[in-house]
């Protein structure tokens, strides 16, 4: 475990070392100005949320399936990692609209859903604390229905007119801007994948200690 | 009791196997038929749920009412929350029912193919919500003064489809919550953030039908969009019913 | 679909952190009664429930003759009866409501037939009220009868003895008997010995998640409970 | 027992609080003002949201990214050294009991 993390830790480390520096010398934004750089984070922060959200929904389905105990262990860390950044994404988002659309929230196609989403990982959180011994594979069910959300997201804000940017504005930024974003997007990619790891590694010890539980009372 | 003629050492067991097992409709049917009649007999969660969706509805006319004329955007909105809300307790006293009795644990003991289970205890559910929603729309029609007879067919095909997709994921939910602890605080919590889509389809199909220019179109789009998120639900639940019910 | 043997190798389960069955390997033959004593909580629901394909194992293996449960499929739970510790009866039908219920369930060809013998033998014919104002000995007549009403090749009974009068425990007592002839596999799980003792081919003891074997030997089966505890 | 994950956290630390500095220096630096708006328009006269100066948002915005970042990062590392001190004190529990 420790040999993986390592290049995953430097490139981590070296990736948002290097972020703050290149959204700094990012153009201003022509209508919006300086407020616009929460986009560098905003994001980010997203695909990391959606990242952690499938790998959540596809270990789910593996265990559910084909009721490998392990996955389910990394269903539970990538449901985690969906919470944390759909947190920072849902608290960017209306700080970001605060000065661009003057309102904190609107109830539109693509903040609605994403919402959805998040809580829908929020339930599975609560129902793997609250359930008792039989709720895991009810929880990898919640999270199968919460990835068939992941593409519904993605796609309402280009079905619904929403006042939230199109998908394609990412692909036609001008290459000043491009370059941060790629910077803070692999930042934030490879942050999400250290920290499932470290998390399935949680997991892991803590199953070791039931094991160790059930030698002791052999 | 006259003791049956024990056949020496015969081997009954093996030539009397049953015949092949019955199809998944005559299954689904099988179970509906049964809540069906425990219901009818008891009738105990159509009346418990038919006046918790009439007090739902009493106590947001009360809270929407200005000058003693109640706000008529305000009724598509009500309605489905009467209809969400009393669809929750409906799930989870149908489903306390089989917990109590320990009546599903006998059904997944039959060699019936468990999304007919699936289908059969859904299709009693929606049977419910049905009479439920039969009384509570007119009751919303005259309290909000909602056209809730211009475009009879359109709204309850919208109510239909919304009513499954919700029942859908409410019915696997509530049948795997069994042996869970806190079932009755869960299954809300699980079955919200997956239907508000479903919900706020209605409400907006419904809205669209309720205003003084009906916009037609938009109520079919909506309408369309209520179907698909059945198929998807309804597909996912029946993958998903087998390998969950598996302690 | 059919067996003449089942057979527990190495089977284990754990609920968290508490394990209730140690490696259990037991092997149960055609038309054998095989008694399955154990304090409560000792694990004999759990293996019984293993054994009627409700629970999968932790580790370990169950073969219906050589076949498994994920190999036989649906059909195997058509050869099962299971009398579980809670008689799972609706309680808003009436007798012959449920027996028919469960016999469509199990896909019996003679739905009538079956169920008039059924509720002859539980005694129950002349009743069409409600389960609900059944007494819990005339309750359990009707799930034994449930369990046996598609002719299962394995029976598994969860303390089949409790809450019912002297007549209808002779009564259960000739029905093992006639099961046995009939070849099927009896697992029976009690902690009732003066009855079953005589009754079963073999007793065997779950004993803090371990299987003990109980020597046939001379003796009550109390007696010889007793030694295998403090063998 | 490995110790890794105290190597790691206590290689993590340092290196992210000085990172979060630089953010924050930069951004703070960054206060140029934004290109003038063509036609000068009196201050109140603008939309409530035109008057909102954008640092304070985007410094909470980043502020919000690293502090979530580092309070889960912190719970991990928490649960973790909670599981191998229990880990640890089973093993010596069935140590002792071989032992026995």
């Amino acid at each position: 475990m420790k040999k993986r993390f390592a290049p995953l830790l430097i490139l981590t480390a070296a990736a948002f070392a290097y972020a703050p520096l290149a959204i700094q010398r990012a153009p201003y934004e022509s209508t919006m100005g300086l407020v616009q750089k929460i986009f560098y984070f905003h994001v980010p922060s997203w695909m990391a949320m959606f990242l952690a959200a499938t790998v959540c929904g596809i270990a789910s389905a593996i265990f559910l399936f084909a009721g490998r105990k392990s996955y389910d262990r990394i269903a539970v860390a990538g449901a985690e990692l969906s919470v944390v950044f759909g947190l920072i994404g849902l608290i960017t988002g209306p700080l970001w609209g605060r000065k661009a659309w003057g309102v904190w929230w609107q109830w539109d196609a693509r903040l609605t859903s994403a919402l959805v989403m998040w809580l829908i990982f929020v339930a599975y959180l609560l129902l793997r604390k609250y359930g008792g011994s039989g709720s895991e594979k009810l929880s990898a069910v919640l999270a199968l229905f919460g990835m068939a959300n992941v593409p519904f997201v993605y796609l309402s804000v280009n079905i619904w007119r929403t006042v939230h940017p199109k998908t394609s504005v990412v692909m036609t930024l001008e290459p000043d801007m491009g370059r941060p974003f790629l910077v803070c997007a692999l930042a934030f990619v490879s942050l999400c994948a250290l920290m499932l790891l470290t998390r399935v590694q949680l997991e892991n010890r803590r199953a070791e200690l039931d094991e160790l539980f059930l030698a002791l009372e052999d | 009791m006259a003791s049956e003629s024990v056949v020496a050492s015969g081997d009954r067991a093996m030539r009397s196997a049953p015949a092949a097992r019955s199809s998944f409709l005559a299954t689904a049917w099988l179970i509906t038929r049964k809540d069906l009649v425990i219901e009818f007999r008891s009738r105990e969660v159509v009346y418990t749920t038919l006046f918790f969706a009439v007090s739902c509805v009493l106590v947001f006319a009360f809270s929407f009412v200005k000058e003693g004329v109640a706000a008529q955007d305000a009724a598509a909105g009500i309605l489905w929350i009467a209809i969400a809300f009393s669809g929750t307790l409906a799930l989870g006293r149908a489903f306390e029912r089989e917990r109590q009795n320990d009546t599903l644990r006998a059904l997944m003991l039959t060699p019936v193919d468990r999304p007919a289970v699936y289908i059969g205890k859904l299709a009693g559910v929606l049977a419910l919500l049905a009479v439920v929603e039969a009384i509570v729309t007119p009751l919303v029609a005259l309290m909000f003064g909602a056209p809730v007879l211009d475009h009879a067919l359109l709204l309850a095909a919208l109510l239909a489809a919304g009513t499954i997709g919700f029942a859908a994921v409410g019915t696997l939910f509530a049948a795997m919550l069994i042996r869970a602890r806190s079932r009755d605080v869960l299954l809300p919590i699980l079955l919200y953030p997956i239907t508000i889509p479903v919900i706020i389809a209605g409400v907006r199909g419904t809205g669209v039908l309720f205003q003084a220019d009906v916009d037609l179109p938009m109520a079919r789009l909506w309408l369309s969009i209520l179907v698909f998120f059945d198929l998807v639900f309804v597909t996912l639940a029946l993958w998903t019913f087998e390998p969950a019910m598996k302690e | 679909m059919d067996f003449r043997s089942l057979t527990f190798t190495d089977v284990s389960r754990h609920f968290g952190r508490r394990r209730v069955l140690n490696k259990v390997s037991l092997r149960c033959e055609a038309g054998e009664v095989v008694a399955l004593l154990g304090s409560n909580g000792a694990g004999k629901s759990t293996l019984l429930s293993i054994a009627a394909t409700l629970l999968d194992p932790s580790s370990g293996e169950i073969r219906y003759g050589d076949a498994s449960a994920r190999a036989a499929g649906a059909d195997l739970r058509g050869r099962i009866g299971v009398l579980g510790h809670e008689l799972s009866i609706y309680p808003e039908l009436s007798a012959a409501e449920n027996l028919r219920f469960f016999a469509r369930a199990y896909g019996l060809s003679d739905v009538d037939g079956a169920v008039t013998i059924a509720l002859r033998r539980a005694g129950l014919d002349h009743r069409d009220d409600p389960c609900a104002r059944f007494s819990r000995g005339m309750r359990q007549r009707l799930a034994l009868e449930r369990a046996l009403l598609h002719r299962p090749r394995l029976v598994l009974l969860d303390e089949p003895f409790t809450g019912l009068d002297d007549s209808a425990i002779h009564a259960l007592r000739e029905r093992l008997g006639e099961l046995r002839a009939e070849g099927c596999i009896v697992l029976l799980a009690t902690h009732d010995l003066e009855t079953i003792d005589g009754l079963a081919d073999r007793a065997v003891l779950l004993l803090g998640g371990k299987l003990v074997t109980i020597p046939d030997g001379s003796g009550t089966l109390r007696e010889r409970y007793r030694r295998a505890l403090h063998g | 027992m490995r110790k890794w994950h105290r190597s790691f956290s206590f290689f993590l630390l340092p290196f992210s609080l000085s990172l979060a500095l630089t953010v924050f220096g930069a951004t703070v630096c960054a206060q140029q003002p934004p290109q003038a708006p063509d036609g000068f328009v009196p201050a109140d006269q603008l939309k409530p949201q035109e008057q909102l100066p954008a640092a304070p948002l985007v410094i909470a915005a980043y502020a919000v990214a690293w502090v979530a970042v580092f309070g889960y990062l912190w719970s991990i590392w928490n649960r973790l050294g909670r599981v191998e001190r229990d880990l640890q004190d089973v093993s010596r529990r069935q140590a002792a009991g071989e032992r026995r």
